[in-house]
């Protein structure tokens, strides 16, 4: 039998300013199982706590109604001085009588004070009703699972690592630094990008709390926070990188040669490679597609034995470890983490979808990454600018801005931010190299909010010559050795043409391939773009809707490294932070099910935005719902598909609701 | 010489009896009958054959408060519910009246069914015999037939001239004093046949069949869906439960089913005829076996074929009464 | 028809395909057909089917989850064991379906078979069941599915709706045998039945009724094969089709969705689309 | 319209967008007619349709459902399962009689109190014109007998 | 309002509606001649559709809105009744109709059009190429003179790919179907960059200059790209192309000379028709010499 105490604040004069007190108290005396009711000019005094705290202990209280401002107010207030009082913070419900009541009926005190009295029926039926609610305690690992070893996944590694937890990172390329490996030098301080990175991803490899699966992919995620089980597929690099020196012998020696992913075409790599010298690890992996050894051997498996090339082995002979592997297989194993950080970053828009451009089809027409690789120090042309044509020197460039950005017609609207600075950079960093460069930007916009960013393109214009011409590009096409660009200048409204030696085209960011496969393994959510959607754009900026993963760097949209250096150490915090419990409380209003009445149809299943119910059989045979905890957020609708109601929320129980409707009418 | 009332005459006769009584009659909704309370005797129609549900309802209703309970600042008043004004149901058939006759014994026997006694006493029946039978009837079978008023207050039995009136109570005499009834020298209608079914030693057969695993064979089609039981005219299980509204407490009883699943579910959640079978097998033992034996020897079926006709399977007691003759005759 | 069926359940029987089949067989006024369980081969010659052999079966399969089954079922109620598969209630290979074509079946009660074919079934669109393991007849042409029943009471004035409705629930004496012959509705705790919360209760008040009958036919609301079981048995005549199709018809032209047509499908309470426009909601 | 008819309505408000519009609209003390009773869930998808019935058989003159704006669910999809549910129930309840005016589903959120009076007056308005519920009426012309 | 088969594809589809036009009547004799009998050829059932009137091209929609739906609508209104997909050969014609289907989508666009034209308007007939039509059945395509060692460049221009929400039956930059169609018949389609330039439209007569400069170009870039001719779908791009190439090499002095030939002309070709039967002989740029030193003519 419940005994249900009811407090009625009056706010000073907020509410008994428009509601008649002691009406609303005659009525509650004598709303069912109410066995005690008082009121208080500020309830949420210590006074008035004090008064509740007595109240229970006096009147062998075990329901308290509060009625007073929103539950939103002061609910974990007198949660709290309940359960001072001895009782479960849960058996307390809000009547909310000011922002909901006095505060918006202040011109009619009658009804006000009717409706006060209803608000607290409601709640009265409410309590009767409610039952102990216990948080449930999870274990957690304190192990972090980084996916991404670019700048901003190297950068949150480092700093979970240095709050003292255990971290793995997994890379899908066979050295970790991604896209800022790729680049010469960063805007807009201009300093050399390997130089600033190269150190990061040494200090990452060697940090003794730090565990690094380079060539490896995420292949199935399972559990919740704090204990999430992962299986990591290693694929196999047929070298033994527990023996191989990384000595180099194998790659320099490697007959075969095929175009590097890492110079993006504009230079070649052998088939057993590191895809650049500073890589990490500095060890190689075989090209399996590529390997005459590995094609020798699928003509045998074929059968085609004539037309079967030779069988090379030369890496075999000649490593001094004897660390070549051909037997090595992918590996799958699993581990255990607590929480797990997405970096996955980006990769550049194919400019080929922009037919008028000419890109793929024009070898002088390249991307804005491709020229990185074609000024950097280390790359191909020894940092020498020589066009893919023909080796010559550029000596008018032309830059298209925002391609594959801002452009609605290719399903890309957004802006990918950083191609407006690297144009500019690209603008310095030619002329630098060789003076008689004349560079031409065609732009929508000239977008450099940051520090120093538009001085920086100031001075590209001023400083560096670049020509900015405000419009777009219409066709590109080969006359003889030269590119003729069209296009329009919209300032001046004329169209112009231009006789270039080399094209650049600012492509813009989209998203690295396969991040939509593993947001469904995490069950996270994508947009449009298949940018990985944050738990809110301003005040949980890297956070998801499943607790305990992360986002971090360009996944979650176009960022620049210092956003993204920023969000890596963001995540980190939050990994962190989440590892300084030594257990997970829950959130005790999660969905029950009562075995006996569920009937398996298992509507619930599918209708759970959080996967947080599966199935258990029985021993009758019965294959029955059964909600995990961990993952349940207490949105109830489950509870409201049910057709034999055999899932319920606690807090927000059938017998509550049911009790609050009814009871408007008893 | 025996009395007749005209067939113009009877409204005016039934609508004379509305100033200080209620009075119910059959009446026709679509392809159904109802026994419902009229404020003029001109909406009744007198269809051959048996209603769709019976009269039971009146004196024994399908949902009613029994009592309302008001808490007034600390005491609490009972009020029980009870009927204003006298009520005659009108063109009831023997079958449904000899219902009523089963009711009695168990609800009248004391301590009585309060309810259910103030409406009996209060309800006068003016039945009408049967003209024709129904493929699904076998009144005369158990101990009814089409003509039999034994039952009743007033018997009607239709002749050219109109009805034939016979007063069987003093109940029934008080209500025709001021009827207008003729004296005529008329021949009582003869009986119609009814088909017959074989109930002697029934009750054995039926004790004697109880553990075969005829029933859960027989169930196997049942749907539980408890219309034979609504339907039935001595079908009395209800249950009772509380309900609030309006700062008062009702408490309400309404017609239950041995067929229903749970219907014996008792705290614990043990079901002791759980399985459809043993629902089955209760159901007509209730009828065939049970009371007979506790009633001497009276049939808990008054032959009104009913459940033949409203079950959605075909679970005919006809056939079940012979089935069990051959399987448990002696 | 009557011969294949006989002889197919014959075949099922004594090859252990099956350790039973379901049914019809001649009812006891000698005119219409009842179910009926064979569990050998002896009992084969009992099956008929004709005219009057309108039961949807398929509840049935409900008691015998787990032993294997044959059942004779028409087009509506083969939409029926799709619905139960789909929701995890039957096993398809625990059930050997003998399909039987159907040109549409009679208003049956006992004793009586009407000359036209019931008025649902001039508006079914299934003639071939949608899921058979062995066919009998000869697929005939299918109908379109028409509303007129349901447009005419939607374009019926509020008042008016209302009071026949009200008549309608009136009248419901609450044996549930609407339930308890819908193939949809296996709950084992309806929540009619429910105590706490009581969501109706025992009480027969037409408010009552109003409640039961709008949340069982919300409940089947998607999920609704309308084999019009729950019509036929009701024993007070509620025309509870008209509840049903009326869901059957929105569910359609909102969600393109018809209830039984396959057992693997996404059911539409179970899924949304974010950017759906929705009539009555903006 | 009835003479002085005040309208009884329910009305169900999820805990993040749209209770929080209601405390909203009382901080910046906006007033709008006090014949709504709210009762707080934590999502409008958490709704059953049990509920509105139920008030509807209670007696209600109105039932209000009202949650996040789509795409700003809590719990991401909540309110897109209760704008199904919402688009098959208003019009069955009006297919019964209880006409379509009787129940709303809106989106309102946690800044939008504005909105949440809107909403309220104009449902109370639209209430006080349609009038009482004519259901005992009709019963008694249909000699529809009651339980109680 | 309902568009007759709106789906459904259009390899199973028979017999079409035909719209002509009037450049086809007239200019484009070849044109139509040559789509005709290659149609025959494919058995594909032409109907030219009765009482055709004014597309709307050029004038209407740079002038008024309503009157350039109005026009198209009143045709698009009979092809509904007759119940057949439409399909238009010249490429203004196909712009305008298309546009004017889509257009009267909108209810408000409708209704105003219905009172213009004073018919109300059930339904109306989805609108196709005749490029779609022939690619649809590309492979049935029964090739008797395969084309070989005949370099086409496929010109599009901009009436069958702009704008790209409304009518756009290929890639805007870079469409395709007409590629397809020539390699099939056997020639080899070359990669250039300028097959949707524009033309100069129907500036000749107020800016020759601007039209010259233009077509010199893609003509050149066509040559430049090794073209034998220049295949097209669309009478104005045809007469810009064909008949200005004295002037443009009176103009820019090299020799810009490439025969100008209609799509249909080639794939008629193909399924062995001959040049006079196709009018291949009626260009001012004579493309005889190079089909006769391919062997074709």
């Amino acid at each position: 039998m419940a005994r249900i105490g009811v407090f009625i604040c009056h706010c000073g004069s907020n509410i008994a300013g428009s509601v008649d007190i002691a009406r609303v108290l005659e009525a509650a005396r004598k709303m069912p199982q109410v066995v005690y009711v008082e009121d208080n000019k500020y309830t949420c005094s210590d006074p008035g706590q004090a008064s509740i705290r007595n109240a229970v202990k006096a009147h062998r209280l075990n329901r308290v109604v509060v009625a007073a401002c929103s539950p939103r107010m002061h609910e974990k207030t007198f949660r709290k001085t309940v359960e001072q009082a001895g009782l479960n913070p849960f058996l307390l419900e809000i009547a909310n009588i000011r922002e909901q009541d006095s505060w918006v009926h202040s011109d009619d005190k009658e009804r006000a004070t009717e409706k006060a009295i209803e608000i607290v029926r409601l709640a009265v039926a409410k309590v009767a009703r409610n039952y102990e609610l216990y948080a449930r305690q999870i274990s957690l690992t304190k192990r972090a699972l980084v996916i991404g070893g670019g700048i901003s996944g190297i950068q949150a590694a480092l700093d979970i690592a240095n709050a003292g937890h255990e971290v793995v990172l997994v890379e899908r390329e066979p050295t970790i630094g991604g896209r800022m490996a790729q680049l010469d030098k960063t805007f807009p301080t201009l300093d050399c990008s390997a130089c600033i990175l190269t150190p990061k991803m040494v200090e990452l490899a060697q940090h003794n709390r730090v565990v690094l699966f380079t060539y490896a992919e995420v292949q199935s995620i399972k559990g919740f926070v704090g204990n999430f089980e992962v299986e990591v597929r290693q694929k196999a690099r047929k070298v033994n990188h527990t023996t191989c020196t990384g000595c180099g012998t194998c790659w320099q020696k490697c007959p075969e040669k095929v175009p590097s992913e890492f110079d993006l075409g504009m230079g070649q790599r052998t088939a057993i490679y590191i895809p650049f010298p500073q890589a990490v690890p500095t060890k190689p992996v075989i090209d399996t597609e590529h390997c005459r050894y590995m094609k020798y051997q699928r003509f045998v498996a074929s059968g085609e034995e004539d037309k079967k090339p030779p069988q090379c082995r030369v890496c075999e002979k000649l490593c001094p470890t004897g660390s070549i592997d051909w037997e090595e297989q992918d590996r799958v194993f699993t581990e255990k983490f607590g929480a797990i950080i997405v970096a996955t970053g980006y990769q550049t828009f194919d400019a080929s979808a922009y037919g008028e451009y000419g890109a793929g089809m024009y070898p002088d027409v390249i991307s804005g990454l491709q020229l990185e690789r074609l000024m950097c120090a280390s790359g191909p042309t020894g940092g020498e600018v020589k066009r893919p044509s023909d080796g010559a020197h550029p000596k008018t460039v032309v830059f298209v801005s925002c391609v594959g950005s801002r452009d609605e017609a290719k399903c890309r609207p957004y802006c990918s931010k950083v191609c407006c600075m690297y144009m500019a950079k690209h603008a310095i960093m030619l002329r630098e190299h060789d003076p008689e460069v004349q560079c031409y930007i065609f732009y929508i916009d000239i977008r450099a909010g940051g520090k120093a960013y538009e001085e920086f393109t100031r001075r590209a214009q001023e400083e560096y010559g670049a020509i900015y011409l405000r419009g777009r590009i219409s066709k590109i096409y080969q006359e003889g050795k030269k590119l003729v660009v069209l296009g329009e200048d919209s300032l001046i409204g004329r169209p112009v043409e231009l006789s270039a030696d080399l094209v650049v085209l600012a492509t813009g960011m989209e998203p690295s391939s396969g991040v939509v496969e593993l947001a469904q393994k995490l069950n996270i959510s994508y947009d449009t773009n298949q940018f990985l959607v944050e738990a809110h754009p301003k005040l949980r900026p890297v956070e998801t809707q499943s607790d305990g993963i992360f986002l971090a760097g360009a996944c979650v949209g176009p960022r620049d490294i210092p956003d993204s250096v920023a969000q890596g150490s963001a995540a980190a915090v939050k990994a962190a932070a989440l590892f300084s419990q030594d257990y997970i409380t829950t959130d005790p209003m999660t969905a029950m099910v009562d075995i006996s009445r569920c009937t398996g149809c298992l509507l619930c299943t599918q209708v759970c935005p959080f996967k947080a119910i599966s199935t258990q059989a029985l021993r009758d045979g019965r294959v029955v719902a059964s909600v995990n905890e961990g993952l349940c957020k207490g949105c109830g609708l489950c509870a409201a598909v049910c057709r034999s109601k055999a899932i319920d929320l606690r807090g927000f129980t059938n017998q509550q609701l049911f009790a609050e409707v009814t009871s408007l009418w008893q | 010489m025996s009395q007749v009332i005209a067939r113009e005459d009877l409204s005016r006769w039934l609508n004379s009896l509305m100033e200080e009584r209620t009075v119910v009659v059959p009446v026709v909704v679509g392809d159904m009958v109802f026994f419902r309370p009229v404020a003029k005797a001109e909406d009744m129609t007198i269809s051959r054959g048996n209603a769709t549900l019976g009269p039971k309802g009146c004196l024994f209703p399908l949902s009613h408060t029994m009592f309302t309970v008001e808490q007034e600042d600390g005491d609490v008043r009972v009020i029980p519910s009870s009927l204003e004004r006298e009520m005659v149901v009108f063109g009831l058939r023997p079958c449904d009246a000899q219902g009523l006759a089963v009711f009695d014994l168990p609800m009248l026997a004391e301590p009585a069914d309060q309810y259910y006694r103030e409406r009996r006493e209060k309800t006068a029946l003016v039945g009408l015999a049967c003209a024709e039978a129904c493929a699904e009837c076998f009144c005369t079978s158990t101990g009814g037939g089409p003509h039999d008023a034994r039952y009743m207050d007033v018997m009607l039995s239709e002749v050219p001239q109109g009805y034939l009136v016979q007063a069987v109570t003093e109940k029934g005499k008080k209500l025709l004093a001021k009827a207008p009834l003729k004296d005529m020298a008329v021949q009582a209608p003869t009986p119609p046949d009814v088909p017959r079914v074989p109930t002697d030693g029934i009750v054995a057969a039926m004790r004697r069949t109880f553990a075969d695993k005829y029933w859960s064979r027989l169930a196997d089609r049942c749907i539980h869906c408890n219309i034979c039981s609504y339907v039935c005219p001595t079908c009395y299980c209800f249950d009772i439960r509380d309900y609030q509204q309006d700062g008062k407490t009702h408490r309400v009883r309404s017609w239950e089913s041995c067929q229903a699943p749970g219907f014996t579910k008792i705290a614990g959640g043990h079901d002791p005829r759980a399985d459809k079978g043993s629902r089955m097998r209760q159901r007509f033992a209730h009828k065939l076996l049970y009371f007979p034996e506790e009633f001497n020897n009276v049939l808990g079926c008054t032959g009104c074929g009913r459940c033949v006709r409203y079950c959605p399977v075909n679970i005919d007691i006809r056939e079940i009464i012979s089935d069990v003759q051959k399987i448990g005759g002696g | 028809m009557q011969d294949k069926i006989r002889a197919k359940a014959r075949e099922l029987l004594e090859t252990g395909t099956v350790d039973c089949v379901i049914g019809y067989e001649r009812a006891t006024d000698g005119l219409t057909a009842r179910p009926v369980f064979i569990y050998g081969t002896a009992g084969v010659d009992r099956l008929v089917f004709d005219q009057t052999c309108v039961h949807n079966l398929s509840k049935f399969l409900l008691d015998r989850r787990d032993k294997r089954t044959a059942i004779v079922a028409k087009p509506c109620d083969s939409r029926a064991i799709n619905l139960l598969i789909n929701e995890g209630q039957l096993a398809r290979d625990k059930v050997y379906i003998i399909g039987v074509v159907c040109q549409g079946m009679p208003e049956v009660s006992w004793n009586r078979v009407s000359k036209e074919p019931q008025e649902r079934c001039q508006r079914c669109p299934q003639r071939v069941p949608v899921v058979y393991d062995y066919l009998v007849g000869e697929p005939v042409e299918a109908l379109p599915v028409t509303f007129s029943d349901v447009e005419q009471m939607e374009n019926a004035g509020p008042a008016e709706r209302r009071g026949f409705w009200l008549e309608q629930f009136g009248r419901c004496i609450r044996c549930h045998a609407c339930r308890q012959a819908c193939p949809g509705c296996y709950c084992s705790e309806c929540f009619v039945d429910q105590l706490d919360p009581t969501w109706v209760g025992i009480r027969k008040d037409v408010t009552d009724n109003e409640m039961w009958n709008t949340i069982r036919a919300f409940h089947l609301a998607g999920r609704c094969i309308s084999c019009n079981e729950c019509e036929r048995v009701c024993p007070v005549s509620i025309p509870l089709s008209l509840l049903n199709r009326k869901l059957e018809k929105d569910v359609g032209e909102f969600f393109d969705f018809q209830a039984g047509i396959k057992a693997e499908t996404v059911p539409p309470f179970a899924t949304f689309k974010k950017d759906e426009h929705l009539k009555g909601v903006e | 319209m009835a003479v002085g008819f005040e309208p009884r309505v329910v009305g169900f408000l999820c805990n993040w967008c749209s209770y929080a519009g209601a405390d909203m609209a009382g901080t910046s003390r906006m007033s709008y007619p006090p014949n709504i009773r709210i009762i707080r869930v934590p999502c409008s998808g958490r709704v059953d349709p049990l509920f509105v019935v139920k008030a509807f058989q209670m007696g209600a003159d109105g039932v209000l459902i009202a949650g996040c704006h789509p795409g700003d669910c809590h719990y991401t999809e909540g309110n897109y399962h209760m704008r199904r549910r919402f688009a098959l129930l208003q019009p069955f309840l009006d297919y019964v009689g209880i006409e379509k005016e009787r129940f709303r589903l809106e989106w309102v959120s946690a800044s939008e109190g504005k909105r949440f009076t809107q909403v309220v007056t104009s449902f109370t308005e639209q209430l006080r014109q349609l009038g009482p519920r004519k259901d005992r009426e009709l019963m008694a012309a249909k000699g529809v007998q009651r339980a109680v | 309002m309902k568009q007759a088969e709106s789906t459904g594809t259009l390899a199973g589809q028979k017999a079409f509606s035909y719209f002509p036009g009037c450049s086809l009547h007239s200019t484009a004799r070849e044109y139509d001649v040559s789509a005709r009998l290659s149609c025959e050829a494919l058995g594909i059932e032409l109907k030219e559709l009765e009482g055709w009137a004014c597309c709307g091209a050029s004038s209407a929609h740079s002038t008024n809105e309503l009157l350039a739906v109005s026009l198209p609508a009143r045709d698009l209104k009979r092809a509904g009744e007759v119940g057949l997909p439409l399909v238009a050969a010249c490429a203004m014609c196909f712009s305008r109709l298309k546009i004017a289907s889509h257009e009267l989508q909108n209810n408000d666009m409708r209704k105003l059009v219905q009172t213009v034209i004073g018919q109300e308007i059930q339904k109306t007939a989805r609108v196709v190429h005749l490029l779609e039509v022939v690619d649809s059945r590309l492979d049935a395509i029964p090739v008797k003179k395969p084309l070989t060692e005949l370099k086409v460049a496929c010109y599009y221009g901009c009436l069958l790919v702009r704008p790209r929400e409304k009518v756009a039956i290929d890639d805007a930059e870079n469409p395709q179907l007409m590629d397809r169609l020539v390699r099939k018949l056997g020639a080899e389609p070359v990669a250039w960059a300028f097959k949707t330039e524009c033309c100069g439209a129907g500036l000749p007569l107020a800016r020759p200059d601007i039209v010259l400069k233009l077509c010199h170009r893609i003509l050149a870039q066509a040559r430049q790209a090794g073209a034998d001719c220049i295949a097209v779908a669309c009478p104005e791009c045809h007469s810009n192309l064909d008949t200005h190439q004295e002037e443009i090499r009176a103009r820019y002095g090299d020799d810009a000379r490439v025969p100008v030939v209609y799509f249909t002309q080639l794939l008629g070709l193909a399924l062995g028709l001959s040049v006079q039967q196709l009018h291949l002989d009626k260009h001012l740029t004579d493309p005889v010499p190079v089909l006769s030193s391919k062997g074709l003519a």
